[in-house]
């Protein structure tokens, strides 16, 4: 009986992994069959043009243009809002209904987002469609990822690291960047990295806010368009799948690329304390 | 491209709205910006209904629409111009043997009247009715030609919101049956005749081919630059038809 | 004795001068705290109201009935006629669906990441997992559209693969890499001692893991699924290509059906006027929805605490 | 030395290695049935190294590398693979209270319920044996509902004592299980070591000296992962024969 | 009782309160300057509790209420903002070792490095000091830089003593710093203990009578969470007044 309860168990986990593992593998497989025929250089550096075969260098720089100020906005803003949550704000209905919202806005389709965005940062604060007001736009949408995986990342340092370090008189605050928030990088960084994940992977809310002008972005005042952008536009307009799994593989890339330099970052930030 | 501001010719116009009518437009800026290197013309494609509002509200200076303008947006006081004939193809996987349908035929499977290919001389299988977005300029223009209206739409129908979504449906179902811009056209489908009219942009130019609708550029009456008209002049000068043409929509000379 | 003599002697304490630094400082952080959290509900706050005024503006304003847009079934909105019955049935199928398959998956993938694989085979697959995460979700509905549906067109001898059995899995492998990624740092945080008391007690380990680490690890699983919910329900891309989005009642898992996401989605780009704002009001409704599904996840593990 | 057919747990030629760092060095020791045997020795000797090979709790430390063999009737643990039937043979006892974050009652009955214990009264009945058996029942009857993370250091520690009685083992090890103990509760844990020795073998990691003189019948003195001195209690405390024994009991009391 | 000009610590009235269960009742006591005070009783009696509330490591516990007033050189503490002044002077070491997770060295500069003291040779100096004090300089000297939880419960431990010791307080509150530690590292620390009280106060909780007995001045006897008994350890273990005391400390003995 326990034989047998175990052994289901053992399969259901095993099955569970199956089922990821298989799903990573046909959908990778899958982008990188239809997609890597499109993969050449002029494809990958040079620019874009609308009435031939143009490269998607715009489209990789404005990518990342949008990565890196989202990220920048949010983590900030995020991971001081979690502190303040987890170790500041006292317990209680305000903080409850705070995370109770963030939970649910993380449940708003982006495109509502986006229609935020094109109204707020867009018309009413002048932005005009701008990698800035895209950026805006994404960074509202991972700030719930980010408050909420750093605030579980907080909740697993054990209290008893924190009455040491208070006990030997350090503020509230030395004890947070001493030991709190070291201990709890490792957790912080997977929410980045999801974030990092979810506004690579934004269509709508950046198309209503940075725009979809296949140009070279001159700064983050211009509109251009982000790879995924593109990639939405080829499958919606042209029915182009190859194309998209192409900018699919670059856009796998580019995750990777940022995943092990957010890893290394992690290892540097750890050892520096370890 | 930023505006050189020290240059009196010097500039940026900025163009948004369709979807269908965007590729075209961005490459007759291409064109446009290799004879004027100091005017940038940025082209959004946010759908026909967006670029209009962001006209009306000054976000965006040309306006693109495959649709014409509802009541309540030509109150905003808009000025059009028509740029360009489109014609919808009806199209339907390369299997299927069916190559004509009379325009009552097309009415009655969209209406769901007519639910199998063999009532219109194809196999025994269903039909699989493929259509746009209610709002879209091509379904708009699609019901109008045809003659049904959008709450007459077979309820199962698949809705899709892209040209290349339903060329993309189409080419993986036999059964599927879809209309998309002649722009849109390519060998992964089959395009079917109507009334044994060929769906060619002679036959819509010669009013043959009915199932057509304008493209249209959009500005507030009055505040066009003088950036902007030069761009609006070019799409309507022979270059311009000629970009038109080539990515096969019908010109409108 | 000579300890007391090293030890004791001059006092490097610093003075009050410098702990009124001190505290200066921990005010002072404590109030970019404060801001942070402020400006994070704020800007919540402010989509919240945008979406509830513009969605609240036909029902106010224009005299339409809202139980007749909950409870109709009929949406054309060129016909005035807003009823979006059908797509809330499709919603809530689809999610059921998705987080039935999702969530036991991907916790107990989570689980094998970080505790029964060997260390080399978890270095993999954590950041293949984020790598998931990573891909655009257009590009799962690309998958969906050219892979899925017509696979499930093939193996349930349908006339068409979109279908309501499609989006339940392009959802659930959507909110996989979520799930799985915060679920295996909460797991991983559970202390060893917990487990060490378990697998002492003659637990096995997989014993260990569904009865102590998973139940200790249960916020972080939470906030996982959360996150994994919110992120296959915001994702509408993916779903718009392989629902159908025809917008009648499902009466089968294979019908197809437009759930309430990709109804905003698919018409926005086209709507003016008070079209536009019943596509508010569907979003007003999904987060309604959303709400309610926090609450009930909320309550399960808060049940399941004491 | 004691026979091997009165030894419920026979080690011999026991190394450990934490990576390079030999914590244990070539034990032999055979644990007698129905007695209690005492660890001793400096910190950091190996006691508790040693105590977690006796059931393969080690295995869940990376880089341990064990030779030599034990064997608890006769059977050897390493070989087999059923380590769960020997840990539910051999339980223990830690040294820092490691309760599961659930109620007093289902951390108790968690042994129980994992090898299958499901009818409600039986469980009552162990749940209260147990922590009567713990010394503990008295000061959470009222609650045994609520939160076991809520209890004093040396509550905890009796309860996760009363959980592994609750599993009624053959072999129980306890790594100073009173170290975070009052005398009182000291003292009935003392006394439940002498009641339970009759039907089970216990092998217990003190620091106490006169704890292992008062309920010890066999005592080993480790120092750097050596077993030094192994003999009966009585004459090791009143006779040490290795100089080191010697100096290690005479610290404590001179 | 002393007289006030003696004490180092002034505790009148306190009650304490986890919500609505009463932990500490109407304790007054007053701790000597330069003397050893043992706070002995029951598991569960509010010892540890007591000792937390001299430096205010209860106001990190929610719903804990605290009434009266307790003095450091006749300052409230209760009353002052510096709650970092007063850590400083009120060191502490906790029940469970509780070390960062960072290196041993690292660990013990936490305090001076916190406090201001960015020279490497000083912080050398004090780390080595600090070590040396907590008798455990010799075991770890040459992994300094590695991670501090590799180490045993005894060793980890004594860092945390040095961690104390290395922030130079004039109060060191200690709550049962031995219980992990074997004989000849009790016996060390316990010379400490002696060694320090010249210049520091200190206030030990223990469950080791003998400890009590040993290194203490002074000795309190809590019961439920009331001061039963406290005066010169001499006096109460040879003459206890209250009889509950009598009960206690013979349970022990007799
Ligand atoms: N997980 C581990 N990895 C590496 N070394 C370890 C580990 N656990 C213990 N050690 C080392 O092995 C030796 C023996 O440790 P052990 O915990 O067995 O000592 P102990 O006798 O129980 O001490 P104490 O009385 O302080 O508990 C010590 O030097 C310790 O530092
Ligand atoms: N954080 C807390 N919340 C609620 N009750 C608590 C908390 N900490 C302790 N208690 C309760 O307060 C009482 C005193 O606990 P305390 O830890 O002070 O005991 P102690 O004398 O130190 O015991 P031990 O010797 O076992 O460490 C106990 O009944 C305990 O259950
Ligand atoms: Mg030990
Ligand atoms: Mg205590």
């Amino acid at each position: 009986m326990r034989k047998l309860k175990e052994n289901i168990l053992k399969l259901l986990v095993y099955l569970s992994v199956l089922f990821t593992i298989s799903t990573l593998v046909l959908i990778v497989g899958y982008i990188f069959i239809k997609g890597i025929k499109g993969i050449n250089l002029s494809f990958l550096f040079s620019d874009y043009s609308a009435s031939g075969d143009g490269g998607i260098l715009p489209m990789i720089i404005t990518t990342l243009y949008t990565v890196a100020l989202s990220i920048l906005i949010a983590t900030p803003i995020g991971v001081l809002s979690a502190i303040y949550l987890q170790e500041y704000a006292k317990k209680g209905k305000i903080v409850t209904c705070i995370r109770f919202a963030t939970e649910s806005l993380a449940g708003i389709p982006s495109i509502i987002y986006g229609l935020f965005g094109g109204i707020f940062f867009v018309v009413t604060l002048g932005m005009k469609y701008s990698i800035l007001s895209g950026s805006l736009t994404v960074a509202i949408i991972i700030l719930p990822v980010i408050i909420r995986t750093t605030e579980e990342a907080l909740k697993t340092v054990p209290q008893a690291y924190r009455e040491a370090s208070l006990a030997l008189g350090s503020t509230k605050f030395q004890t947070l960047y001493k030991v709190t928030l070291p201990s709890a990088i490792p957790g912080i960084l997977s929410g980045i990295i999801l974030s990092v994940g979810r506004v690579i992977g934004e269509s709508a809310a950046i198309l209503l806010t940075a725009g979809t002008v296949a140009q070279m972005p001159g700064g983050i005042f211009d509109s251009a368009r982000t790879l995924t952008v593109h990639a939405y536009l080829l499958t919606k307009e042209n029915g182009d799948i190859q194309g998209a799994a192409s900018i699919g593989i670059v856009l796998i890339v580019i995750v990777l690329l940022l995943n092990t330099m957010a890893r290394l970052v992690a290892k540097k930030l750890n050892k520096a304390n370890c | 491209g930023s505006n050189s501001s020290d240059s009196s010719n010097g500039g940026k116009v900025t163009v948004s709205g369709s979807t269908s009518v965007g590729p075209v437009i961005e490459i007759c800026a291409e064109k446009f910006k290799e004879a004027n290197k100091d005017i940038s013309i940025e082209v959004q494609q946010v759908g026909s209904s967006a670029g209009i509002k962001n006209t009306i509200e000054g976000t965006s200076e040309i306006g693109m629409a495959s649709r014409d303008l509802k009541d309540e947006e030509k109150k905003a006081g808009l000025k059009e111009t028509e740029v360009a004939l489109d014609g919808i193809a009806l199209i339907t996987n390369k299997s299927n043997k069916v190559k004509n349908l009379t325009i009552n035929q097309v009415k009655d499977i969209y209406k769901g009247k007519i639910t199998n290919w063999k009532e219109v001389g194809g196999k025994d299988t269903p039909i699989v009715v493929v259509s746009r977005e209610d709002g879209s300029g091509t379904r708009d223009g699609f019901q109008e030609k045809v003659g049904f209206k959008s709450e007459e739409l077979v309820k199962e129908a698949q809705i899709s919101d892209g040209s290349g979504n339903i060329k993309t449906i189409v080419e993986g179902n036999e059964n599927a049956m879809g209309y998309i811009s002649f722009g849109y056209v390519d060998k992964s489908v089959n395009s079917l005749a109507i009334d044994n009219v060929e769906p060619t942009a002679e036959n819509v130019k010669a009013g043959k081919y009915v199932i057509a609708r304008p493209f249209i550029l959009v500005n507030k009456e009055g505040t066009l630059s003088k950036q902007g008209k030069s761009f609006i002049d070019f799409i309507l000068s022979d270059e311009g038809q000629k970009i038109v043409k080539s990515k096969g929509f019908i010109s409108i000379k | 004795m000579l300890v007391k003599s090293r030890l004791v002697g001059t006092k490097h304490r610093d003075n009050n001068n410098n702990n009124k630094n001190k505290y200066v400082i921990e005010k002072l952080a404590k109030n970019i705290f404060m801001i942070s959290a402020f400006i994070s509900v704020i800007s919540l706050l402010l989509i919240i109201g945008f979406v509830f005024y513009k969605g609240l503006t036909p029902f106010v304003l224009k005299g339409y009935s809202f139980i007749d847009f909950l409870a109709g079934t009929e949406w054309v909105p060129s016909a005035d006629k807003f009823g979006i019955l059908s797509m809330i049935t499709a919603s809530i199928i689809s999610t059921l669906g998705a987080l039935i398959i999702g969530v036991p998956v991907g916790i107990l993938t989570a689980a094998f990441i970080s505790e029964i694989a060997p260390k080399q085979v978890a270095k993999i697959m954590s950041p293949a997992v984020e790598l998931l995460a990573g891909i655009p979700s257009v590009l799962y509905g690309v998958f969906g559209l050219s892979f899925l549906v017509p696979n499930i067109q093939k193996i349930f001898n349908l006339p068409k693969g979109q279908s309501l059995i499609t989006i339940i899995i392009v959802l659930a492998i959507m909110m996989l890499p979520t799930i799985i990624s915060v679920a295996e740092t909460a797991i991983r945080a559970v202390p060893n001692a917990y487990k060490e008391g378990s697998l002492a007690l003659g637990a096995s380990k997989i014993e260990t893991i569904f009865k102590v680490v998973l139940p200790s690890a249960k916020s972080g699983i939470l906030a996982a699924v959360i996150l994994g919910v919110g992120r296959a329900l915001g994702e509408t891309m993916a779903v718009i290509l392989v629902a159908g989005n025809s917008p009648i009642m499902p009466t089968s898992l294979t019908d197809s059906v437009r759930p309430l996401t990709t109804n905003i989605a698919i018409e926005m780009g086209y709507a003016f006027g008070t079209h536009q704002e019943m596509l508010f009001t569907t979003g007003v409704v999904l987060f309604t929805f959303i709400l309610i599904l926090n609450l009930v996840l909320n309550k399960l593990s808060s049940k399941a605490v004491d | 030395m004691s026979q091997n057919n009165k030894a419920k747990l026979c080690v011999s030629n026991l190394d450990l290695f934490y990576g390079d760092n030999q914590a244990l060095k070539n034990i032999n020791m055979n644990i007698k049935r129905n007695k209690v045997t005492a660890l001793i020795g400096p910190s950091g000797c190996g006691k508790s190294t040693f105590l977690r090979t006796l059931n393969r709790m080690n295995d869940l430390i990376e880089n341990v590398k064990i030779k030599g063999q034990i064997e608890v009737d006769g059977e050897n643990i390493y070989n087999t693979e059923d380590v769960i039937k020997l840990r539910t043979k051999v339980g223990m006892v830690f040294q820092k209270p490691n309760l599961f974050p659930m109620s007093i009652y289902d951390n108790v009955a968690y042994g129980p319920r994992t090898h299958g214990t499901k009818d409600k009264k039986e469980l009552d009945k162990i749940v209260e044996e147990s922590l009567k058996g713990a010394a503990i029942w008295e000061e959470v009857k009222d609650r045994l509902k609520s939160s076991a993370l809520g209890l004093s250091g040396g509550q905890q520690q009796r309860i996760c004592i009363a959980r592994a009685i609750a599993m009624k083992p053959e072999v129980i090890l306890m790594d100073e299980p009173t170290s975070a103990l009052d005398p009182i509760s000291t003292l009935k844990v003392e006394e439940l070591i002498q009641e339970l020795k009759d039907d089970y073998t216990i092998v217990i990691v003190t620091h106490n000296m006169q704890q292992a003189a008062r309920v010890s019948d066999d005592t080993a003195f480790f120092l750097n992962g050596e077993l030094v001195e192994y003999k009966e209690t009585k004459i090791m405390f009143t006779n040490p024969e290795d100089k080191r024994t010697e100096d290690y009991i005479t610290g404590r009391f001179g």
